[in-house]
């Protein structure tokens, strides 16, 4: 009993439920919605949750440099962007490499793109730590920026190119996995340990929640605001990789378009406030899944393409607000405790829901 | 604010044009939907090389702010009104709501020339419509697609952004030409936003519960080659299992026509750079003006077609 | 106590405090005045591109360039006041853009059955707020970012209308919309050099003054400078909160219904669910430049009117100058927009955010 | 005795949060034309009990009625609306905007144009002048003044309505003696008039000044109603902390009376340490093992010097040499690795992190000093923890609760905590016994004494003069954001003589006279 409270004041439970929700809809539909199968031909494992999880895996990357910034007090528009550009850059060498040895120009793609990324990253968190503009207006102009940037480097042509080794980032497969989630798992888990096993998460935590306490307790909140921006750049344009080895083409306008606002949501899904403070790394990962499934599932029901936004905003919508409080103690008939007053005494911040805030019992006035 | 000053001193003659230090060049104002994608790229391109300062012209190029903002490109075709260009040239990203943009250009004499897409106004209002005709494009796919399926097939659509028009064109035509014909079975439609990887995703999960799809009609090239790499995922072999069919006609699209990924492309031919010129020249010569100038395109329909196609250069 | 009207009213003044004396009495006015100090930035920097533009290009100060600019950017400027509002108030709304086009295609439509056209009008604005009013509930009373709230509002209205229709719907003729756009010429110049004015103008500016009063001469405009200086504090205050905020969201959401209806009159009754893609950004970035601080509680109206001329400014200029490549198209925008608040960075001092 | 009927009364009212009591079974009453204190140790329940009445939170359980009617508030609204000015503990006013518009907030003169400004100011203008404001600019931002007058503003927020009722949750925890006068003139007054007056101090000599009656809480529970004639301090004590409290008689006992050898190199010295605006160049030393008071009125630059020294703020003028070696403090980093530790005197936007636990919030400046790469490892962290957490007797005793949540005084304890988890050689502490209450107040005391026993440099600052003067062996008397005189505590050095230093140096001048003070060491700048 105890447990399914500790569970449903987890704010990604909420997501994990909705993942299982979707797939239950689909399989309704399809009772052979979830079967694995081995493709013949190809030799590869398919499936319809292994394709969720593929599509993840950018989605994943992005999400997880969202949530550092955001843990900050911050937000990143421009990660949508920043994949396009690293999708551009990788895309543009590849081309231009065609004859090289295939790997070596795999190399050389990636670590060019994610170049490129950490100076974008780098002007972001510059801007923000260091001349202290707004990061919502800043990583807007960036936005605007990174994705002209990404059509200048091909010219404005949506660029293709052929190289095997990258092509299975996207289409090959590690112990039946896709080799991007994969990848995008063991960087989850990376970042993760650093991020818990330093103090750089509590730090952060701490930037995100006081700024000025945390000065005074001897934390640099420069170098931190700084890195997080970087991170967040460096892990869109993996992210970007990932979604260009797909179909080898980058889309100048079309990838990574509106991908930042999927960031967010799987972010504050996964039950990091925007107000910045405490983040969840898994919350994330499981609120990217969640997206991914979400889009997934738009495309097996055969959603019209005109009512897809409403079906996504509908599903948005219950989520949020079963993560609040107050449905969450109108659903379980729970005792109604009196409600702090947002933000008194620990700081201008209102508290999120998911932070244990007891619910309001204000009348709608 | 010195509106009145200005209003007394800005009423020069007309067709001197007032683009700055000009010069003899003829001013041409641009409308133009700016990066959208490769076909639009190649045609824009063509337009600005075509309208080149030796060709005696001063283009000014105005992108919208966002391939579907028409209200910028009223902003811009306004300002060139205002500075009196000695013509306007007009692709807009939406087909109606022209009509008091096209009068004020007529007040101020000024030829309007659409390109590529139309618009819903009098015909009275602009001089030409110079364009490749999208349901005729989409009708030649209509048409393959009967000639190689003569029993019909099960068949799914990607679409481009919802809601424009080049869309809904694009389907009327494939509609028309396949109508009455019977076997055919839409599986479903599905925007993929113009963009390739969508395009593999929205297959590739169409094909998890139609393993029998037989034919994709793919809105744009790019869409077309994310279905042809969904298709090989899935295990199949597209030309094959499952025919693709696209529009537009750019070089990776006709690289993939040869490689035997796609089986047909429709040219939506984007070089119209030439005819446009000469219409400007004629409406400003006084001279009649067909219009509508329908520009031809060709449609490839075998791997051999399509090397000839990037051989010939056609590809862009 | 009864005779006295207040507290304070029962007690007699006392000698002033040591420290109250004199607090910072020289600083005051600059003090008072600093927050006045970015808008006015942007007003300068404004006068300037103008007459950059007017000196590179020329027909800048024209009264057929004023007057269209003015015109096309009602909508926006209309937006860009429910936007102030909102921001003052620590929020956001993103769902403007998409609101616009929902109310305008559903109320083509009605207007399509043969509803009344004023009715529909109202329908629009009406429409606008519901989605504001869902936006504001989910905010104040579940607590959902305002970021997500307003996204979620977004995805609907602009699924809603695409569900309504993938193609323009056009307004029957006749109908009341179309009078909105007349064109009113103040000043008839020779050919197209009038200073022309609409009704959707006209709008558009007692939107300007009403939000001016609203912010700066009603108490429910004050409560939305303390909820976006501290909410816990307004609360405490006794201010109403709740109701305030979501009434905050309903005007955003009304507005955004009535700048629907002044950019359907402005295209000829025509409406489409594709209307509006980007909007939010460009009220956003309006309400930026205009000096508004997107943490909340300062900011000022006319600020954001500026802002929004600053932003019609940069694309007049764009399409003037006609060579630029369109890759560089948004590097150029975000460069301006960074030039801007670079600029107010550095004239402002460091604030509390 | 016939009593009035109670104006507000709380009927067996009972509130818990998520694994705390708050409130248990409180019954409380409140009369016309009473000064009532509420008492009670940090975490007893004051403040949670004012919340309740005034509709912040909601009762469990239980009934307030107000003059005779049960009455359940939806919020602060509905309960001004029904008569109730309250002030909260912590200052809860709005820096963007001006002082004026903060008094008047909800309260605007409006006519045919909307709010008619000239008017409000007006209004505000003769509101601040009946707690001696007088000379604010209305029009100024309220951010520009300190959090002293801060909390006098709030006070004249609670005025402008004409209520029944007016509650101050610690109102005098930042001001200073003239600064209270004040007040309690004005509180007199409204009492005369037959207003009910809910206040809640820690400084028991206010308590005794200016109340009729007590109601002490402790743990959440009710331990009685007094009349304030009726209970002397001891009694008072006892109830609030429910045992009798020898320790406490040793209050003030601890006065610093040695001499020191000045000669010696001192652990900290400063000379011109200044920055513009906010403090003249300074000189100063602070040798290992001393108790340094800082005294003077609000807003003297008490805060400002600390900060300089501390290196939360940059000085623009003067060097700093600590045990002989130059040094330049350039951010509380510096500060920090330096072996100086600050706790400031704004615990809410300067000290805590809300949303981290108790056990976060004590490791934060040991782990910042460490940086970011080494974790502290996790059996140092819970002894600190459990070390800190015990010698001031945080409560709730639950180190994993987010700090937000306990109690003001509570928050402060952790702070100190913090400090001196870092194990600092000098430390800096301002106000650190700002509602405080008697016995950790005590405790505090006795740490301080002890920490410069074992070595450490100790800089005190308190609006409480009798507690600098208590504790420290030597002041700094501040004045108009300039150092002006120091006094080495000896006998002869009280409170009053401090004040009377104070109130008679001008300028520039250094200390020339006091009765007794025994030697003083005039500094000019
Ligand atoms: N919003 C809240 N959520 C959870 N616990 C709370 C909350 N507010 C107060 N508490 C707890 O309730 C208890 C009573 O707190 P309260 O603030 O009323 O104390 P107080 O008597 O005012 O103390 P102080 O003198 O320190 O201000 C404390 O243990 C505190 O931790
Ligand atoms: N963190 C700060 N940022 C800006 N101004 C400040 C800050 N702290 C104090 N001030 C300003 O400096 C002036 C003096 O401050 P303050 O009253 O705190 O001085 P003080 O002598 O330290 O008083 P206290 O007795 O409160 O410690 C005030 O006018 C205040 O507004
Ligand atoms: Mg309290
Ligand atoms: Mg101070």
């Amino acid at each position: 009993m105890n447990r399914l409270k500790i569970a449903l004041r987890t704010p990604w439970f909420w997501a994990i439920v909705g993942i299982a929700l979707l797939l239950t809809i689909n399989t309704l539909k399809d009772p052979g919605y979830l079967a694995l199968s081995v493709n013949p031909t190809t030799g590869l494992l398919t499936g319809n949750l292994l394709d969720i999880l593929r599509i993840s895996a950018p989605i994943i990357m992005i999400a997880l440099g969202m949530t550092f910034v955001i843990a900050t007090g911050g937000i990143d528009l421009s990660v949508g962007s920043m994949m396009a550009v690293g999708g551009a850059v990788a895309m543009e060498t590849l081309s231009s490499l065609d004859g090289a040895a295939p790997v070596g120009a795999m190399l050389t793609a990636i670590g060019l793109a994610l170049a490129l990324a950490i100076v974008l990253g780098a002007i972001n968190g510059f801007l923000v730590s260091v001349i202290g503009l707004q990061p919502f207006i800043t990583t807007l102009i960036m936005m605007l920026a990174a994705r002209g940037i990404a059509r200048v480097i091909t010219g404005g042509q949506n660029t293709n190119a052929t190289n095997e080794p990258f092509r299975l980032l996207a289409n090959g497969q590690i112990f039946g996995l896709p080799t991007s989630f994969v990848l995008a798992i063991a960087i989850v888990v990376l970042v993760a340990l650093v991020m818990r096993r330093t103090a750089l998460g509590l730090m952060i935590e701490s930037i995100g929640i006081n700024p000025h306490a945390s000065r005074l307790a001897g934390i640099r909140p420069r170098p931190i605001l700084f890195g997080v921006y970087v991170l967040a750049a460096a892990l869109a344009a993996v992210g970007g990789l990932f979604s260009v080895s797909e179909v080898m083409t980058v889309s100048v306008g079309g990838t990574g378009n509106l991908m930042e606002l999927d960031a967010i949501l799987a972010v504050v899904i996964g039950g990091t406030s925007l107000a910045g403070g405490k983040f969840s790394i898994v919350g994330s990962t499981v609120g990217a899944l969640l997206i991914a499934t979400l889009n997934k599932t738009v495309l097996f029901l055969g959603i019209p393409a005109a009512a897809t936004p409403a079906f996504k905003a509908v599903v948005i919508i219950v989520l949020v607000l079963l993560q609040s409080e107050r449905v969450r103690s109108w659903v379980l008939g729970r005792k109604r405790t009196p409600r702090t007053p947002t933000g008194d005494p620990g700081g201008p911040t209102r508290p999120a829901a998911e932070q244990g805030t007891p619910v309001s019992k204000e009348a709608v006035a | 604010l010195g509106l009145a000053g200005c209003a007394s001193g800005g009423g020069d003659d007309a067709g001197s044009g007032d683009g700055g230090d000009s010069g003899d060049l003829v001013t041409v104002g641009f409308v133009a939907v700016g990066p959208e994608g490769g076909w639009r790229n190649a045609n824009e391109q063509a337009i600005r090389d075509a309208f080149s300062q030796e060709a005696g012209f001063d283009l000014k190029y105005a992108p919208a702010a966002s391939p579907t903002d028409q209200k910028s490109q009223i902003d811009a075709f306004a300002t060139f009104v205002n500075d009196e260009v000695d013509a306007i040239l007009l692709t807009a990203t939406e087909a109606s709501g022209w009509e008091d943009s096209l009068e004020l250009a007529q007040e101020a004499e000024i030829p309007v020339i659409l390109l590529d897409r139309g618009v819903e106004a009098s015909e009275d209002l602009y001089v030409t419509r110079i364009a490749p005709d999208n349901v005729n494009v989409a009708a030649s796919v209509g048409e393959w697609a009967l000639e190689t399926f003569p029993e019909g097939a099960n068949y799914y659509t990607l679409e481009g952004v919802p809601g424009l028009s080049v869309v809904n064109e694009r389907n009327e035509g494939f509609d028309m030409a396949i109508e009455g014909a019977s076997g055919w079975n839409k599986v479903g439609a599905q925007t993929a936003n113009w963009t390739a990887d969508e395009g593999k995703s929205v297959i590739e999960t169409v094909l998890s519960a139609n393993p029998d799809l037989q034919f994709i009609f793919a809105q744009n090239d790019e869409m077309g080659i994310g279905a042809a790499a969904a298709v090989t995922a899935a295990g199949l072999v597209p030309g094959e299992d499952v025919r693709i069919a696209t529009i537009d006609g750019t070089t990776p699209a006709l690289e993939a026509l040869a490689s035997g990924e796609l089986s047909f492309v429709a040219q939506y031919n984007p070089f119209f750079g030439d005819l446009a010129v000469e219409a400007v020249n004629d409406a400003l010569a006084g001279e009649e003006v067909e219009k509508n100038i329908i520009v031809e395109g060709e449609t490839f329909n075998s791997p051999e077609a399509g090397q000839a196609a990037i051989d010939e250069g056609k590809g862009f | 106590m009864s005779s006295s009207r207040t507290l304070a009213d029962a007690v007699p003044p006392v000698p002033d405090l040591p420290e109250s004396r004199g607090a910072r009495r020289l600083a005051g006015l600059w003090e008072r005045n600093q927050t006045l100090v970015p808008t006015l930035a942007a007003l300068v920097l404004l006068f300037g591109m103008l007459i950059y533009a007017e000196i590179a290009y020329g027909r800048v100060f024209h009264a057929g360039t004023m007057s269209s600019l003015l015109i096309s950017f009602a909508p926006t400027i209309i937006l860009a006041v429910g936007m102030t509002i909102v921001i003052v108030s620590g929020g956001i709304d993103l769902s403007v853009g998409a609101v616009v086009a929902f109310s305008s295609v559903a109320g083509v439509m009605v207007m399509n059955i043969g509803v009344d056209g004023w009715a529909s009008m109202a329908l629009m604005i009406l429409s606008g707020a519901t989605f504001g009013a869902l936006a504001g509930v989910m905010v104040q009373y579940f607590n959902v970012q305002p970021f997500i709230a307003t996204l979620a509002m977004m995805f609907l209205a602009r699924g809603l209308a695409s569900i309504l229709s993938t193609t323009p719907v056009q307004a029957p003729e006749g109908s009341p919309i179309h009078l909105l756009a007349t064109d009113w010429k103040i000043l008839d110049g020779p050919r197209v050099n009038d200073f022309t004015v609409t009704p959707g103008l006209i709008i558009a500016v007692l939107v300007v003054l009403g939000g001016m009063f609203y912010l700066h001469r009603s108490r429910s405009g004050r409560t939305v400078y303390a909820i976006g200086g501290n909410e816990s504090s307004a609360a405490l205050m006794g201010l109403p909160v709740a109701r305030t905020r979501v009434g905050i969201y309903i005007i955003s959401g009304a507005l955004a219904g009535l700048a629907a209806i002044v950019y359907t009159a402005e295209v000829g009754g025509k409406a489409q669910n594709v209307t509006g893609i980007g909007w939010e950004l460009d009220a956003i970035a309006a309400v930026v430049i205009g000096g508004t601080l997107l943490t909340g509680g300062y900011g000022y109206i006319l600020g954001s009117v500026v802002g929004v001329f600053v932003i019609a400014a940069m694309r007049l200029i764009i399409t003037k100058d006609g060579t630029i490549n369109p890759e560089y198209l948004t590097i150029i925008t975000g460069g301006v927009l960074l030039v801007f608040v670079l600029l107010q960075r550095a004239l402002t001092r460091r604030r509390a955010s | 005795m016939s009593e009035p009927l109670a104006i507000v009364e709380v009927r067996n009212a009972s509130i818990s949060f998520p694994g705390v009591k708050a409130l248990d079974d409180v019954s409380f009453r409140l009369l016309p034309g009473e000064v009532h204190t509420l008492m009670g140790e940090n975490g007893a329940g004051k403040s949670t009990l004012i919340k309740a009445l005034t509709g912040v939170y909601q009762i469990d359980s239980g009934e307030i009625v107000v003059a005779g009617q049960v009455r359940h508030f939806a919020g602060t609204a509905s309960a001004q609306a029904a008569g109730i000015s309250t002030v909260y503990q912590e200052v809860n006013l709005c820096t963007n905007l001006t002082i004026g518009e903060n008094v008047m907030l909800g309260h605007e003169v409006r006519d045919w144009r909307g709010i008619n400004w000239r008017k409000t100011h007006a209004r505000a203008r003769d509101g601040l002048a009946r707690l001696g404001l007088g000379d604010l600019d209305p029009r100024a931002p309220l951010s520009s003044i300190s959090i002293a007058l801060q909390q006098l503003v709030a006070i004249s927020r609670a005025m402008v309505t004409n209520s029944k009722v007016l509650i101050l949750d610690e109102p005098t925890s930042s001001l200073d003696a003239n600064e209270v006068e004040v007040l309690f003139g004005v509180i007199r007054r409204l009492r005369d008039q037959g207003v009910a007056i809910l206040f809640v101090s820690h400084f028991l000599d206010q308590v005794y000044a200016i109340s009729d009656r007590i109601t002490v809480l402790r743990n959440g529970t009710f331990v009685g109603e007094y009349l304030t004639r009726d209970l002397d301090r001891t009694q008072l004590i006892s109830k609030m902390i429910g045992k009798d409290f020898e320790a406490l008689r040793a209050l003030g006992s601890n006065r610093q009376t040695q001499q020191r050898d000045r000669t010696a190199t001192p652990l900290f010295a400063a000379e011109n340490l200044g920055r513009k605006g906010a403090i003249a160049p300074t000189d100063l030393d602070i040798h290992a093992g001393e108790v340094v008071g800082f005294a003077g009125l609000l807003g003297a630059g008490r805060t400002e010097l600390a900060r300089l020294i501390a290196g939360a703020d940059r000085a623009d003028s003067g060097t700093v040499r600590i045990r002989g070696e130059k040094v330049s403090l350039t951010s509380p980093v510096a500060g920090l690795s330096q072996g100086i530790a600050y706790s400031t005197e704004s615990r809410r936007d300067d000290g805590i992190v809300g949303d981290l636990s108790v056990r976060e919030n004590i490791m934060l400046a040991v782990q910042a000093r460490r940086g970011w790469l080494r974790r502290v490892p996790a059996r140092e962290v819970d002894q600190l923890v459990k070390t800190y957490m015990e010698r001031f007797s945080v409560r709730p005793n639950d180190p994993d609760r987010p700090i937000r949540l306990l109690s003001g005084g509570n928050q402060q304890k952790v702070l100190l905590g913090r400090w001196l988890a870092t194990d600092p050689d000098l430390l800096l502490l301002d106000e650190p016994t700002r509602g405080i209450d008697v016995g950790a107040k005590a405790d505090i005391q006795e740490t301080v004494a002890e920490l410069a026993e074992g070595g450490m440099g100790v800089v005190f600052i308190s609006s409480e003069l009798e507690e600098v003067v208590r504790l420290s062996e030597r002041i700094v008397i501040l004045k108009d954001h300039e150092k002006v005189g120091e006094v080495v505590n000896g006998p002869g050095v009280t409170a009053e003589s401090i004040v009377s230093i104070i109130a008679t140096e001008t300028e520039g001048h250094a200390a020339t006279s006091t009765e007794a003070a025994a030697r003083h060491e005039g500094e000019a700048s």
